[in-house]
């Protein structure tokens, strides 16, 4: 891989604040590079090949990654036109009941990750999951979808996964080996009651595996059961308990909130109920009336950020301190603050107390669980002087079983490791080689154990430090239960036998236990339909079958969601002393999940991989982030390589300049520099946890950057768009409406505000008559496309800004419905990645704290489009449903098309991306959809499959498509219902409902090309007392 | 001074119009080859595992397709039956008659039989069983008379151009639904107003049946 | 009395001038010799005239041509865009006219060009790499710089001594010879 | 006017054709560089040089057919690069040849005669040379039949609205017709050759190609009026394939091709280009072959003069590009213009201003259109121009179109440039041997020529002075070397 320099030499910030200083009117701006119009930024773009085109144009090195990227190129079962070998038809020999071959089946189960499910119906080809779909009865996802889940399937299919037992020494044995050594080791600790027997574990909240433990622990009651994960609730727990004397559960009623205050705190994006939050988050932004207000206070720009009314970016360390203001404004007694706030930060924090007084019970105050304890306290106090709980706010015990502190538990487990305590040693799921804190040297001490062994999806890096690996079954392998954030139960059904010699950590425990002697599938059968048999509670006047029958179907176990509890503040919190602040020169270092990847489990998911992070647009590598001032004052630029010095431990990164990041602060992701990921994981990005210690694991101060004056090639598909921008992106881009904002104040005055910023050409003006019936009349009031009346379906599209936070579950979503195939970090960085949906970030105003907006850009579906006018071969044309059909077999590849397509949504294969790569992927692919061969232009359909599948069902039974019977695979994943598709020719369609409001409009339709896909304008609820002048929308 | 022999006149022209004839000729003959069973398949006995007679299971037996083909109502897929439905019968029957061997081995081993797929559309051409047999297009309509086939064939070219041919006029083809699973059904005179009205009975959107997205997706 | 006419394809008169050899036409037609042809290293005004070819047909063959092509083209645009597969493109009708000028018009210049070329080849009965007239050895001058006036022995005026001496007394040639024809040569007659 | 110019060949320059000249001459001199005169070195070497890029241009022909055209620069949102600015390149060269022997015809410009055989030529190979690109630009180009009508069993047809099944049409037929245009102009002189050839196979292969062309009074009249008629019908042909190939762009919606003008100013770019390119060929020519006795400088004179006008009409058209951007107060448009002037590609803009606007303006004055090294010199920087007019046309306008967040730069990849210099290999690699086997100089008309100017010059002495110039054939011949 090669280092090529993005830009030798400094942008002038300076001068970008000035042009920003300078600006009339509203101006999007998407990377500091269009800001900044440097000699050097121009001697950069004129030298040849930017982002390292010359590998990727080298067929050798080329080859060279698509070997690395293979793991994750899906596998063309199919591809455009080439005429096949004579095929093989392979019936069953037992045909299994209720299965329809070539009708695909929904499975009701759940994904988790450390513990904390979402729900998700699973689809099944002819017993093969190839598609995950949101489980609408999940409390915490609501039907909605987070990357993550959605994107796991492909980790079922990985063929990096550990697929057999293996020893140390590299040697493959058997389960039978491994059994047999690790009962003989247990049974030689019984005398001693399991002294120097531990369990290492994620947080846990499967009942079975619980009951299991917790079996095994009577059985060797001097085992230790540790917990660690590095993304953990340690802090938010200790919080609680500082606040309650006891440790509870907040839980928030987004929906409910008029007016919320995320004070470091993520909540849209990251935490057990995010999704369930975003959703209720958004469904008050749907109407003036009910429009919620968002203040946030946070370090580096988060998804919560970018969706907020007000927003001011903090360093971490001054966190405490708004809290600590805002409490004493609530008058809650508070000891003194760690320091003081600026005037207009004052004033800002003012305001916002008087507006959450104002919404007494009817707002929210939330914090992230990586702040202090302290903090958490405080806003358990506010809530509670707000009169929110009860209301906004409600407590349960936790819902994890044996919560204990993560890293004390971890410290705890490296102590007895280093004093060779340690006899016996199970890590299930989790890597602490890798992500344990750097400070406790945990991979020196792991090999100690004098009997270890590691269950996991992967042979990873703390595989590779035990005696024993173990191959995990994938979720959608085992029988499992688990817990979502309020305590409802998912019973998790396994939707395909495990691919490989794999066993779930429930089927492991029994064995170990000698419990029902079946080995696999059957014995965590038998102990999850035991765990419920037992609650009994749950099955008065139905017997167990039907109850068990119900629960699986339905993907929740009814009633098991906690009671609240009644909570009063304990302590005096004038007592709980404030966080000291270091000096303000120092420059502090921020640990946050990587949003893509997260703590390093999902390094070797392609799909994952090459998704854009929501705001930095970076794709296969993480950075530094760093605020434009600071960059300003230390010279640094994207792609800059630093070294950070931290604690006496160095570490080089890119730099990436994010604006909107608190000044004095870098943050960095986790997750990256995997060495036993898999061929995709392995060498992205660096290794953040080298820097991270147990006594500072989200925040840090005094933190060193050097230049080393390398560069690092960082392909991300925002700045390889806009890197030849020098300022015209922005203003091109406001002069071209294509986001449209106003705040409520001004939607009031003009509700047409949006439709208002275009012409759209009436039919008169074109030299042909419209093609007869089948396309459909655009409403010269709306702007919007009204079918002409009669005309069958018309399928159309609608987007609302509003509610979109940009967290690109629909590109993940589209990519495993489409057989899209991922191309790697070259393609990327050169402009070549396939991903149907684009999400254009956008900035607004000024370079320390913008406002961002997300435009998710797909193909508009022109009812006049001009990618068919001009294919010679008609391989794109239009159906009589208004939808752009694309034919791949027919496609020879001239990409005109591409060239005339005005959004600029159409992919090409230059190359063979669906090329072939590992067997296990062959079964990943939809079968309903075209793998595309080389040279083929591929784009958004609408999910014409799945539309089709409609059709001939509808067409069979007689009844017409509702909204129910089909939706895009985009639209069901999204999280807040942003994306509406239907048929724009039933009025009583939600999507015909969306394009009727004012608020509905088309981007470029002045071209006339009456796209199918339309925007809903977004909405700004700002406090008037924090925003004067206003410079948004019109 | 004279370069040629007379002849050479004739052979001039001659092989001027040779060239014109030979250049069509070929064009023709290409032609030909990719509508001919070389290319087609169409009439090409498949070899099989089994012998398997439609014949004498549909004729001399009586069996309905549905019984073997169980989801082609419902499915895109008409599907193949399982071992186990071969055995429904041939655990009484035949029961060691060594052609049947092959299903024998299935059942015992638990290992599918491998037949060779006789109609066999490219992988970008998405056909749905189930809309065309609850439409009432027949089975012989693109099958044949699978009754009076001994070893299984294909009978149709099954081009694009050939499915076409229906989709533009379905009107030729429909048959009342109930004679859809019909072998021995054949168009009435009056086959264009019956097909007309079911056209209309079924709320078959004639003018849509050529879009693209109807077979590619 | 006449005798058998010899087995020749004519008699040939070679001149160095263009002036020269038209005059020479010009006179053997009022003499009322009709089967004869002139040749010249490249072509001389009235000449062709001169020894009495009137009518050219090719112009109209050409307006043929051209029509042809055009009406193919237009044909088979119409037909498959709106009888045999009318696919929506666009928006655009199925019958989008302006947009089929540009082939309609291509092919009607091919089809002319066509014709011109072959119709001029034909109608000179080219090819015809073998002719008497090679059978003359200073005839190869014909390409460079000499101008030839023949006399074809299948003119009724014809005869093998007088015609000679005609020819001779012709505005002094450079030389006049008899043009053979080759054993089994069917060339005669050809050529107009 | 001879002190004017240095060289003695130069004198009279302003006759067509040098005085002294007989139908033997001419035929000798011109026959002999294809059948006699002996191979130089400096044609050697550079066939070779032209041959070894055009197995290069095969290298890469294999190359994208292995890899895929990925292997050009081309990514989102600039899906055409080099392959298009090419071809678009090679076919507006090709334009001068069908005009020259065409339009100059029908307006009776005797000075074409000497230099109509090789622009012919010329533009084959040319087209040739652009034919390539559109089939090697496709992501499959083995399907490239499918831009063709024929009956196949998807019962499919081309689009025809779109502009590229224009082009096939186009160019196919333009390469017909200048093929057809240039064998009938060959067949006397395939004649001439047949008789004059001292290698048997040689004849033999001529005769052929001659069809027995025996020079025959009525087959001459035929053969003008069919002549005539071919220029008539090339004549608009050569208009409506660059106005169909400017189609490509100015029908699209991207801003920066959707534009009236480009008809106009394509055509006349193309003839700029197009004569540009035959006086970077005849000039080298004249001098090895010492044919300054054709290719006078009266000839070149007036090669610059069009080439003064077409220059002018393009800068034209560069104007009104502007002018519309302006006054149609569009914001792309505009936004286009700034973009081309001011963006990324601002220096490709400007050097294309530089090289086909300015450079040009010499030729008002006598001197600089007398002045062969300058010409030559210019000649090559008008090509250089219009190759960079085309890379502006395709690339700036595709790099920011609509959606900013969909801008990116486009640059030539390591095999565009093979692919480039691979065709340009081609191209001279086939004149080469077009010099070596086929009569640079239409002979047949340079006779008619040579009678013309005699009846100026009073009467055909010059044919008495020398009464037996055929005898001594062959001493001409090696005199003419």
């Amino acid at each position: 891989m090669s280092i090529q320099s993005q830009m030798t030499n400094g942008i002038d910030l300076a001068a970008v604040r000035e042009r920003l200083a300078g600006q009339r009117g509203p101006r999007y701006w998407r990377s500091l590079e269009e800001l900044a119009e440097t000699p050097e930024f121009q001697a950069f773009l004129e030298r040849e090949f930017p982002n390292g085109a010359p590998e990727v144009l080298d067929p050798g090195s080329r080859r060279t990654f698509l070997k690395l990227m293979g793991a994750s190129l899906a596998l063309a079962g199919v591809s455009g036109c080439t005429s096949q070998p004579g095929e093989k038809i392979v019936p069953y020999v037992r045909a299994p009941e209720q299965l329809i071959p070539g009708k695909p089946l929904f499975y009701a189960t759940a994904i988790s990750k450390s513990g904390f499910p979402v729900g998700v119906l699973a689809e099944s080809h002819m017993g093969r999951p190839t598609m995950l779909e949101g489980n609408e009865r999940h409390p915490d996802s609501l039907g909605g979808m987070d990357t993550f889940t959605q994107a796991s399937v492909l980790t079922l299919y990985d063929p990096d996964r550990s697929q057999v037992v293996t020893r140390r020494n590299g040697k493959i044995s058997t389960w039978d080996l491994f059994l047999h050594e690790a009962v003989r080791v247990l049974n030689a600790r019984r005398s001693s009651k399991g002294q120097g027997v531990h369990i290492l574990t994620e947080t846990v909240t499967s009942p079975s595996l619980a009951r299991q433990i917790k079996a095994f622990l009577e059985a060797f009651p001097e085992a230790v059961w540790h917990q660690y994960q590095p993304v953990n609730r340690d802090q938010a727990r200790a919080g609680a308990k500082l606040a309650f004397g006891r440790d509870v559960t907040p839980h928030y009623q987004v929906a409910k909130a008029d007016v919320i205050f995320a004070l470091g705190s993520d909540f849209l994006a990251q935490g057990p109920g995010h999704l369930r939050w975003a959703r209720d988050f958004a469904s008050r932004r749907e109407t003036l009336e009910s429009m919620n207000r968002l203040y946030v206070v946070d370090t580096t720009p988060t998804i919560t950020g970018g969706m907020a009314d007000h927003r001011l970016p903090a360093v971490g360390h001054r966190v405490a301190d708004f809290a600590n203001f805002l409490a004493r404004e609530l008058e809650i007694k508070v000891a003194e603050p760690g320091g003081p706030l600026l005037e207009h930060e004052a004033h800002w924090v003012r305001a916002l107390a008087k507006d959450l007084k104002k919404n007494q019970g009817k707002c929210l105050v939330v914090t992230g669980d990586d702040q202090p304890a302290v903090v958490h306290a405080l806003v358990h106090a506010m809530n509670q002087a707000l009169g929110n709980v009860g209301n906004t706010v409600s407590y349960t015990e936790p819902v994890e079983h044996g919560a204990v502190d993560h890293q004390e538990s971890l410290r705890a487990l490296a102590g007895d490791l280093d004093a060779g305590k340690v006899e016996f040693l199970m890590v299930l799921g989790t890597n602490p080689a890798y992500h344990a804190p750097v400070d406790l040297n945990f991979a020196q001490k792991l090999p100690k154990a004098q009997f270890s062994v590691h269950l996991g999806l992967y042979e990873d890096e703390t595989a590779a430090l035990c005696q024993w690996h173990l191959p995990e079954t994938h979720e959608l392998e085992a029988w499992g239960d688990v817990l979502a954030s309020d305590g409802t139960a998912t019973i998790q059904q396994p939707l395909i036998s495990p691919l490989y010699d794999g066993r779930s950590a429930i089927e492991l425990f029994a064995s170990l236990l000698g419990e029902p002697s079946r080995p696999g599938l059957e014995a965590g059968y038998e102990i999850v339909r035991e765990t419920w048999k037992a609650r009994s509670d749950l099955q008065v006047g139905i017997d167990f079958e039907t109850f068990w029958r119900t629960a699986v179907h339905e993907g929740v176990v009814e009633g098991t969601s906690l009671k609240p509890v009644e909570v009063k503040l304990a302590a005096d919190l004038a007592q709980a002393p404030m966080p000291k602040r270091p000096n303000d020169d120092a420059i502090e270092i921020v640990f946050r999940p990587d949003p893509t990847i997260w703590d390093g489990r999902y390094a070797n998911n392609g799909w994952l991989q090459e998704l854009p992070k929501p705001l930095t647009k970076l794709t296969w590598d993480n950075a530094a982030q760093v605020a434009p001032a600071l960059a300003e004052r230390l010279g640094l630029n994207n792609g800059d390589v630093v070294e950070l010095e931290y604690e006496g431990r160095k570490l080089e990164a890119p730099i990436w300049i994010s604006p909107g990041h608190a000044d004095r602060s870098v943050t960095v992701t986790l997750g990256y520099g995997r060495t036993r990921a898999g061929r995709v994981g392995n060498g992205t990005g660096f290794n953040a946890y080298l820097l991270r210690t147990a006594a500072a694991p989200s925040l840090g101060s005094g933190v060193e950057i050097r230049k080393t004056g390398r560069t690092y090639l960082l392909a991300g598909t925002d700045l390889h768009r806009n890197v030849m921008a020098p300022n015209e992106t922005g203003e091109a881009a406001a002069e071209r409406h294509l986001i449209r904002v106003a705040t409520i104040d001004e939607y009031r005055k003009d509700p047409k505000f949006a439709q208002e910023m275009e012409h759209v050409p009436s039919p008169h003006e074109s030299l042909y008559t419209e093609i007869e019936g089948s396309v459909d009349r655009i409403d010269r009031e709306h702007g919007a496309t009204l079918p002409a009346s009669g005309s069958g379906y018309a399928w159309g599209m609608s987007i609302n800004l509003n509610a979109c936070m940009g967290c690109g579950v629909c590109v993940v979503a589209c990519q495993a419905e489409n057989n899209i195939p991922i191309v790697g970090k070259e393609q990327v960085a050169y402009g070549r990645e396939m991903q149907w949906l684009d999400i254009d970030r956008y900035y607004q105003g000024d370079l320390d704290n913008p406002e961002t907006y997300h435009q998710p850009r797909t193909c508009m579906h022109c009812e006049n489009a001009p990618c068919e006018v001009v294919c010679p071969v008609a391989a794109t044309v239009h159906d009589d449903e208004g939808i752009n059909n694309m034919v791949y077999n027919r496609c020879v590849g001239t990409r005109y098309c591409g060239n005339n397509c005005p959004y600029k949504v159409r992919h090409f294969n230059f190359f063979h991306y669906s090329k072939p790569k590992a067997p296990s992927l062959v079964v990943l692919n939809n079968p309903d959809v075209t793998v595309r061969a080389r040279g083929v232009m591929e784009k958004c359909t609408y999910c014409i499959q799945r539309v089709n599948e409609a059709r001939s069902a509808a067409q069979i039974s007689g009844n017409p498509i509702r909204d129910s019977d089909l939706k895009t695979a985009c639209q069901s994943a999204c999280p807040t219902r942003a994306i509406v598709f239907g048929d724009v020719n039933n009025p009583e369609s939600q999507v015909s409902k969306t394009k009727a409001d004012p608020r509905n409009y088309g981007i470029l339709t002045d071209l006339n090309t009456r796209p199918r896909t339309t925007y809903l304008a977004r909405l700004r609820n700002p406090n008037p007392e924090i925003e004067t002048e206003s410079t948004h929308g019109v | 001074m004279q370069v040629f022999p007379p002849s050479t006149n004739t052979i001039s022209r001659v092989s001027i119009f040779g060239a014109l004839f030979f250049a069509g000729g070929l064009l023709f003959v290409v032609y030909m080859i990719f509508r001919s069973p070389y290319v087609t398949q169409a009439h090409v006995v498949q070899e099989q595992p089994v012998p398997f007679s439609h014949e004498h299971h549909v004729t001399a037996l009586g069996l309905d397709c549905r019984y073997c083909h169980t989801s082609v109502e419902k499915s895109r897929f008409a599907g193949i039956p399982a071992t186990e439905t071969c055995m429904t019968c041939h655990s009484q029957i035949w029961v060691n008659s060594p052609m049947l061997e092959p299903v024998r081995r299935s059942m015992r081993n638990n290992e599918p039989i491998r037949w060779n797929r006789v109609h066999d559309l490219p992988d970008y051409a998405y056909f749905d069983h189930a809309i065309h047999v609850n439409k009432g297009v027949g089975c012989t309509s693109c099958h044949g008379q699978v009754d009076k086939m001994p070893l299984m064939r294909k009978e149709e070219p099954m081009t694009m151009e050939w499915c076409l041919a229906c989709h533009r006029q379905p009107e030729r083809h429909l048959r009342p639904i109930e004679d859809v699973f019909n072998m021995d059904w054949v168009p009435p005179k009056d086959q264009l107003a019956l097909g007309r009205d079911l056209i209309k009975k079924q709320h078959i959107p004639v003018d849509r049946l050529t879009n693209c997205y109807v077979c590619h997706r | 009395m006449k005798t058998q006419p010899p087995p020749i394809y004519g008699l040939m008169a070679e001149y160095t001038s263009a002036d020269a050899v038209v005059a020479a036409a010009t006179t053997a037609y009022e003499a009322g010799f009709r089967r004869m042809d002139a040749y010249s290293p490249y072509p001389v005004e009235g000449l062709a005239e001169a020894i009495g070819f009137t009518r050219n047909r090719l112009p109209t063959l050409v307006l043929i041509g051209g029509l042809a092509g055009a009406i193919t083209a237009f044909t088979v645009m119409w037909f498959s865009s709106t009888i045999h597969y009318p696919i929506n493109v666009g928006g655009r009708p199925h019958l989008s006219w302006p947009a089929f000028i540009p082939i309609t018009f291509e092919l009607t210049v091919l089809g002319a060009a066509l014709t011109t070329v072959l119709g001029m080849l034909g109608l000179n009965g080219l090819p015809m790499p073998h002719h008497p007239v090679f059978n003359v050895p200073s005839f190869k001058l014909a390409s460079r710089n000499r101008f030839f006036l023949c006399i074809q022995s299948d003119d009724p005026k014809f005869d093998t001594v007088t015609t000679r001496q005609f020819l001779e007394g012709l505005g002094e040639p450079k030389s006049v010879s008899v043009v053979e024809t080759s054993a089994g040569g069917e060339a005669t007659g050809l050529g107009h | 006017m001879a002190s004017e110019h240095p060289e003695p060949q130069e004198a009279n320059g302003h006759a067509i054709l040098a005085p002294g000249h007989t139908y033997a001459s001419v035929t000798d001199k011109i026959s002999a560089i294809a059948l006699t005169s002996p191979y130089r070195r400096s044609w050697i070497v550079g066939f070779v040089i032209a041959f070894a890029l055009t197995m290069m241009l095969l290298t890469t022909i294999t190359a994208v057919l292995v890899e895929g055209v990925g292997l050009f620069g081309i990514r989102r949102p600039v899906m055409w690069g080099f392959d298009i600015v090419n071809f678009v390149w090679w076919i507006g060269i090709g334009h001068a040849g069908t005009l020259i022997s065409a339009v100059l015809l029908l307006f009776k410009q005797e000075w074409r005669t000497s230099i109509n055989r090789f622009a012919e030529a010329m533009t084959l190979f040319a087209v040739a040379c652009a034919g390539l690109y559109p089939l090697m630009h496709m992501g499959r180009p083995w399907y490239f039949y499918w831009l063709l009508p024929y009956p196949n069993t998807m019962s499919l047809w081309p689009q025809w609205r779109s502009p590229l099944v224009w082009d096939v049409f186009a160019v196919s037929t333009y390469a017909t017709v200048s093929l057809l245009f240039w064998y009938v102009g060959l067949i006397p002189d395939l004649a001439t050759f047949r008789d004059r050839a001292k290698n048997r196979y040689a004849k033999w292969i001529y005769g052929i190609l001659a069809m027995g062309w025996r020079g025959s009074a009525i087959h001459w009249h035929r053969y003008r009026t069919a002549y005539m008629l071919l220029a008539g019908i090339a004549t608009p042909l050569v208009v409506s394939v660059h106005t169909v190939v400017s189609l490509d762009f100015a029908a699209g919606v991207v801003p920066g091709w959707h534009t009236t003008v480009f008809p106009p100013y394509f055509v006349a770019g193309a003839i700029y280009s197009g004569f540009a390119m035959v006086l970077t060929l005849a000039i080298p020519l004249r001098v090895y072959y010492g044919l300054q006795d054709f290719i006078t400088l009266k000839h070149l004179e007036n090669m610059a003069k069009i080439l003064l006008v077409t220059g002018l009409i393009v800068t034209y058209g560069y104007a009104l590009e502007a002018f519309f951007a302006w006054y149609s107060s569009n914001t792309y448009e505009q936004f286009m213009m700034k973009n081309r002037a001011t963006g990324p590609y601002w220096h490709t803009y400007a050097l294309l201003i530089l090289c086909n606007c300015t450079a040009v303006q010499v030729l008002w004055f006598k001197r600089a259109r007398t002045c062969v090294p300058l010409l030559f010199v210019l000649s090559i920087i008008i090509n250089i121009g219009m190759w960079l007019e085309r890379y502006v046309i395709v690339v700036t306008s595709l790099a920011r179109d609509f959606v900013p967040a969909a801008w990116n730069l486009y640059h030539g990849s390591f095999w565009d440039y093979t692919m480039y210099y691979g065709t340009i290999g081609l191209f001279f690699a086939l004149l080469f041997i077009f010099i070596r086997v086929l009569p640079v100089i239409s002979i047949a008309e340079m006779r008619e020529l040579v009678a013309e100017t005699r009846e100026r010059h009073g009467g055909d002495e010059h044919g008495h002075a020398h009464p037996d110039e055929d005898d001594d054939e062959l001493d001409l011949v090696a005199s003419s070397g």
